[in-house]
């Protein structure tokens, strides 16, 4: 789609809202993005929803008083991005969600990973390195945002599957390292008998290791989301056991290419799904590198 | 008169000095012309009313009680409870939606009031207090909402729609409350007594007032007022989010002090409150429009906010 | 008795380590003026708050009209139409003189304020008091002694059938006095009973019909108000006071304080004038002359535009309170609330914050060094306290001027402004503060003396100083000046002024 | 000195009054003990104090900004732009980390001068002033970061380790600091003129203290002592986040008023803000170790803080 079409290309922006960038995960979401429209040769404009849904719909609001050609939103909502999406529709500038699908309204295209998915395989992952046995510790993220909801949904699922793995405690340390830090080290005073650990996200996963100390990755096994590059390093240094990796950048690579189509007015695809990895040591090199 | 009145302002002088932050709004909105030829549309304008309401409305709540010398931290977290109550109320319980509109602000209320309460007769300094009441309401709101997002009734969102191209509902909604705020304030025994107990809460109590039950309504306006913040925001989704409004208490307060009211009390008005919430609208979202890398757009907010008000201070200084 | 309209007996009021009020009886009758005299801490204002619901009695009981009564807050006093001048002033300062005025019942017009009517009735109120100020501005930006007459026409505004004043004069000169004297004598004569408190003495043949005098907390008698003024200091303090103004003039050296030309804009222009070493000058004037102006403006509390200020022959940086206190000079501020007291703090930390940096060496404070002074000034000066600890707060009116006075008596300053320094405080310890003066000035130090107390000019000053309008209007040897010549000079130019 | 002196309060009763919220502190204590087996063990009990030193230290610098009677909401950025400069003039830069030490706590230093500035020459209030750079602090921070963190050198993270098996270091820093600010607070000359700003500016100023340069350091010391929190949170981590310690400002203020401070200024003292650092840590702990339900968290700490608080201002009330 690109080379004939490059003078008009050059001309052509997009707006981009991001549910947050207080993440390593989005902001890698956000580079994928920026680096392919650099590729493409559009301009990009990306704004930080800082996690609220209103705050998106303003931002969205404002790209159509922009006009720009295309949005790709980063929904901090599902079902609150719909009335964003309405408000871009109205102005007839075509929508792409990415990571997180839109509920209440139409886009061109959803690239996503499914979070769902993915906890069930976190689940799967961690009952394995278990040996399908013994006490499990959650970390949770915010509670109340979609990536803990579903995260957290998908592997109390996955884990269902296995009668003697036991959840023995479930707290909130809101997808941040310090806190997952201090809750990590405050529940193994109450769960000693601990042998895994799930965390919603790397960055809680990695105040867990912290906590676990000499534990981690061998009397613990820990299993986490996201395959941030810090992350990625601690499996290689085989602390963390596994993460789940849902490929940030390329979703955001991919969903510029989506926007660019849609802008064009080319047909694009209803769905475009980016598989997500469980990230282990045995194939840790290859996501490292990418 | 006596010779040593001399300098007597102007009536225009006099306003504008009462009204500072309404020149720092207009020199932000002249930049924001200048730099970017999608700002002064009537859809951009509208938009950055509609982005304002909730902020404003909230922020009118919040000016009661920081009039009284108090703060109110909780009403982010009073919006958002109030806005699963109405959605859960309207889907699970099954109710009409006016009833469950009813009840919201009823909750927002009665969240004003346990403030109040704990305040008036607890003792407790507004800051903890307000602080306690952020993580109940927020966590309420989590538990009845199971930490899922409620879906609204159609019937419901159209508080959030546009009537015909150019009334957003959330732009009336902020007017209507504003107007109210300012009657109460210059008009009611309760907004007089606002004004006297924030200036000298002692002086008040001896002339008569009865500080404890004016505190009880000013907080249990906030509530209120954070009520309907609450169900505009919902409505402009469209479905309630357990995790609404958080952290809009600072920027309610931010608008109330923008707007010139003191921390320390018996100072603060509507209009100046207004204009407070329109200045951090009109930032954002001129922000937006400029394609600020998301990074430094909290350096570049940091630094227009301190100086729109150092321009506030600055004049008043001159001028005086 | 019959006609009584409140009688209090045996009443008694405790504070956390004090007893302010151990059985006092007390009565009072429609159409008389009953002066209540005690010394500073007596227990006065302590047992005027009681009639007006700011406190509740821990003993003994009140009666109005002849039924026992609990008087639980302001609203039930306001009920029972008694109204209450407090001895610290209880305005809003935010708000304007006809807001406060209309405190807490505002007229009101269909629910709603009547902004329009509450001026007009500011307006008729404050012209009953003779005062002109236009009645949207803020009290903040008033005077104190046009605060105190905004107080006074707050409590007419109430038409009560008692009215307790606790030291309405302390800050007023005698025109206002006579204004205020003239409303009282007309509400007596209507039949409304009047409580004054007053540490000036001579007002009280002038205004009091009956005097019941407090000492530590009891009362201790009850006299008609035409007792001579030396049996009314015996039964105040227990001990007579033979020389009410004690100043011994010392020698007089070279300028220490030199004003050239000082002015500024809409307040005050052309002031000059300088106070030598071992004097003490006098400055007069009616309310509103500028005194107080000229003072801070000399301290550099407020800059100014033209003119000069020396201290010891050298030139004052304008708007500078510390360069002023590195040249010598101290200001004891009339406002004792506002500008001379951290109200929360301690008698120790209050007495120390003018000495606080001689205190410190190495950015360590003495505390210790710090404590022992303080205890000093405060056994000089007679501070009835519960202890150094006690919150100034707390303290009766006239102490916590004492403390005001205390700290800059500490501060060994080579020229004081005292902005009228005995406010509330009682003759025995205005006494001792004279003799303080004398010391002062015995050492080489000199005095800039702002007072509405035209016998305390008179008796104190070498040389009395008389300001009208902004401007210094006349210059009087203390042996020439009398209370008529004085006057005279402060109210020539200003005739027209103050009608307005 | 004269005769109604009648009561006098014995030594304890009158600490005991002056430090109320020690009296919460012990009660949360006892009920998390008894409501969980593995409270009153010595390694949780360390793990306590660890939690709480990042909120501790950064509320102790909170302290001397609240007693002159103003506010400092950007100590968790101004923290978290410290951890960021240390980590990244250690990596990016290369520097010796002493150096980079020094750096990060003049990097704290500077906001706290900057807020300064705002608020005693530009009369900002410090609400605003403060909340301007919140939002600079933290978007620095990003900027430099690029929203990444960033891994520090093995010699800062001994910061965060524990000396034998007794001794983390995060805890003997925050009591270091705790002493300081006593010390400060009590014994030098701009600690008691803080108290008396605090109390009366007017009349501090007229007493000769010089309010601004006062203010100055005061604020100066509050971004230093951010500083020092967030080298010890990034040492904890062995890594710097550039999002570390958002919202800390509210956990930091609420420390310093639980333990005794008013907003209004001219109280405060560094036991007291110690003491409700604890409260805090304890409550988070002990509500992790009784696993109670994230949804109801938020709830269960809100409620505790207002009983906390309410406990002390009722004893207040019956022993006066
Ligand atoms: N709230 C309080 N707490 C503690 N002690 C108090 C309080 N109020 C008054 N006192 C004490 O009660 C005593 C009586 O004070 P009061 O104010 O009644 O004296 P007063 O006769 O009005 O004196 P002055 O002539 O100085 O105004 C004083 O010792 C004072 O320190
Ligand atoms: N009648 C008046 N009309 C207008 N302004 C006045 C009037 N009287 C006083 N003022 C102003 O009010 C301010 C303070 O009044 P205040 O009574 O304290 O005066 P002051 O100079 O302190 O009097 P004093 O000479 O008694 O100390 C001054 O700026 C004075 O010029
Ligand atoms: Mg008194
Ligand atoms: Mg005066």
């Amino acid at each position: 789609s690109s080379g004939g079409s490059g003078a008009s290309e050059g001309s052509i922006k997009i707006g981009m809202s991001v549910s947050t960038l207080n993440n390593p995960y989005f902001v890698q979401l956000r580079k994928g993005a920026e680096d392919e429209a650099k590729k493409q040769g559009v301009t990009l404009t990306v704004t930080d929803a800082q996690n609220d849904a209103s705050q998106q719909v303003n931002q969205i609001q404002n790209f159509a008083s922009q006009s720009m050609k295309a949005v790709i939103i980063n929904p901090v909502d599902s079902d609150a991005a719909g009335a964003a999406v309405t408000a871009a529709e109205r102005s007839k500038i075509p929508v792409i969600a990415v990571d997180r699908a839109v509920n209440g309204a139409t886009v061109a295209q959803t690239v996503a990973s499914d979070n769902v998915e993915g906890g069930k395989l976190a689940a799967q992952e961690l009952a394995k390195q278990l040996g399908e046995k013994g006490q499990v510790v959650v970390l949770q993220g915010v509670a109340g945002t979609s990536a803990s909801r579903d995260r957290g949904q998908g592997f109390t699922e996955g884990i269902k599957a296995y009668p003697n793995i036991k959840v023995v405690a479930q707290q909130p340390a809101d997808f941040d390292r310090t806190k997952g830090l201090d809750v990590m080290t405050n529940l193994l005073q109450s769960n000693p008998d601990v042998s895994g650990v799930f965390a919603e996200n790397d960055e809680m996963a990695l105040g867990a290791l912290k906590a676990l100390g000499a534990k981690a990755g061998k009397d613990v096994k820990v299993v986490s989301f996201d395959g941030t590059p810090d992350g990625l390093k601690a499996i290689q240094d085989g602390t963390l056991n596994a993460s789940v990796a849902q490929q940030p950048a390329l979703l955001g690579q991919q969903a510029v290419q989506g926007a660019i189509k849609a802008a064009n007015g080319e047909k694009v695809e209803a769905t475009v799904a980016v598989p997500v990895k469980v990230v282990t040591k045995d194939n840790v090199a290859e996501f490292a590198t990418s | 008169m006596s010779t040593n009145v001399l300098k007597r302002q102007s009536p225009a002088t006099a306003w504008l000095a009462g009204n500072g932050a309404l020149v720092a709004l207009v020199v932000l909105a002249v930049a924001m012309s200048l730099l970017s030829g999608d700002f002064l549309t009537v859809t951009n304008l509208l938009n950055v009313g509609v982005q304002a309401a909730v902020t404003a409305v909230l922020a009118f709540g919040v000016t009661f009680v920081i009039i009284t010398g108090g703060i109110d931290l909780s009403v982010g977290s009073v919006a958002a409870l109030s806005a699963i109550v109405l959605a859960w109320t309207t889907t699970s319980a099954g109710l009409p939606w006016p009833l469950a509109i009813l009840i919201a602000l009823a909750v927002g209320l009665a969240c004003g009031l346990v403030n109040a309460s704990l305040i008036a007769y607890g003792k407790l300094p507004p800051f903890i207090a307000t602080l306690a009441m952020l993580g109940i309401a927020r966590g309420l709101a989590l538990v009845i909402s199971q930490g899922s997002p409620i879906q609204l009734p159609d019937a419901v969102t159209h508080l959030g729609d546009t009537i015909g191209d150019y009334l957003p509902v959330p732009v009336i909604v902020m007017v209507v409350m504003g107007v109210i705020t300012a009657v109460i304030l210059n008009r009611t025994y309760t907004g007089r007594a606002i004004y006297a107990i924030g200036g000298n809460e002692e002086a008040a109590r001896l002339s008569g007032i009865k500080v404890n039950r004016q505190k009880l309504i000013t907080y249990a306006l906030s509530g209120a007022f954070a009520a309907v913040a609450g169900v505009v925001l919902a409505s402009r989704l469209a479905s309630a989010q357990p995790q609404a409004a958080t952290g809009y208490e600072l920027d309610a307060i931010a608008a109330v002090v923008i707007g010139g009211a003191s921390l320390s009390g018996g100072k603060g008005r509507a209009f100046g409150t207004f204009v407070g919430a329109l200045i951090l609208a009109v930032l954002r979202n001129g922000l937006n429009l400029l394609s600020v890398s998301a990074f430094w757009q909290q350096v570049v907010i940091g630094v227009v906010i301190a100086l729109a008000v150092l321009l506030d201070t600055l004049r008043r200084r001159t001028t005086n | 008795m019959k006609d009584e309209i409140l009688r209090v007996e045996g009443l008694r009021k405790e504070f956390p380590g004090v007893v302010a009020l151990d059985g006092v009886d007390f009565d009072l009758r429609p159409g008389e003026v009953h002066v209540l005299l005690g010394e500073n801490g007596a227990g006065k204002s302590t047992l005027i708050k009681m009639l007006s619901g700011a406190y509740r009695p821990d003993g003994g009981r009140i009666l109005v009209d002849g039924a026992p009564t609990e008087i639980r807050d302001a609203g039930d006093a306001q009920r029972l139409g008694i109204a209450t001048i407090y001895q610290e002033f209880n305005l809003v300062p935010q708000l304007s003189v006809g807001e406060n005025l209309a405190l807490g019942r505002p007229p009101r017009r269909f629910g709603l304020v009547d902004t329009k009517r509450m001026h007009e009735q500011a307006r008729e109120l404050l012209d009953r008091v003779g005062i002109d100020v236009d009645p949207r501005t803020p009290v903040a930006r008033l005077g104190i002694a046009r605060m105190q007459m905004v107080e006074i026409a707050k409590a007419l505004g109430l038409n009560a059938r008692v009215l307790i004043m606790d030291e309405p004069t302390a800050v007023l000169t005698t025109s206002e006095v006579e204004r205020l004297f003239a409303i009282i004598r007309q509400l007596r004569d209507q039949g409304v009973a009047i409580v004054f408190i007053t540490h000036h003495l001579e007002e009280i043949p002038q205004i009091g019909d009956r005097v019941t005098v407090l000492r530590d907390g009891r009362s201790v008698s009850e006299v008609p108000a035409s007792t001579p003024e030396d049996e009314l200091v015996r039964l105040m303090v227990g001990r007579p006071i033979d020389q009410r103004y004690p100043r011994e003039p010392t020698a007089v050296g070279v300028p220490l304080l030199q004003v050239r030309g000082l002015g500024r804009k809409g307040e005050f222009t052309g002031v000059s004038f300088e106070v030598r070493a071992g004097e003490v000058v006098g400055l007069a004037g009616l309310v509103g002359a500028g005194r107080t102006e000229v003072a801070r403006a000399i301290f550099g509390a407020d800059s100014y535009d033209s003119g000069e200020v020396l201290v010891n022959g050298r030139s004052l940086a304008r708007g500078d309170v510390h360069a002023a206190m590195e040249a010598g000079l101290g200001l004891v501020p009339e406002d004792r609330k506002g500008q001379g007291l951290v109200l929360g703090a301690d008698v120790v930390e209050n007495l120390g914050l003018v000495t606080l940096r001689r205190a410190t060496r190495g950015g360590f404070v003495d505390r210790a060094g710090q404590r022992k002074a303080a205890a000093e000034v405060a056994a000089q000066l007679g501070v009835r306290m519960s202890g150094l600890g006690q919150e100034v707060r707390t303290l009766s009116g006239g102490n916590q001027q004492k403390i005001v006075i205390g700290k800059w008596l500490l501060a060994d300053a080579s020229v004081l402004i005292l902005d009228e320094p005995t406010r509330g405080i009682d003759v025995g310890a205005k006494v001792e503060i004279y003799q303080l003066i004398n010391s002062l000035t015995a050492s080489g130090h000199a005095v800039l003396m702002i007072s509405s107390d035209l016998p305390e000019i008179l008796g104190m000053s070498d040389r009395v100083l008389v300001m009208a309008r902004g401007r210094l209007v006349g210059e009087l040897a203390a042996r020439d000046a009398t209370q008529d010549s004085v006057m005279a000079l402060a109210v020539t130019e200003v005739e027209d002024a103050r009608v307005h």
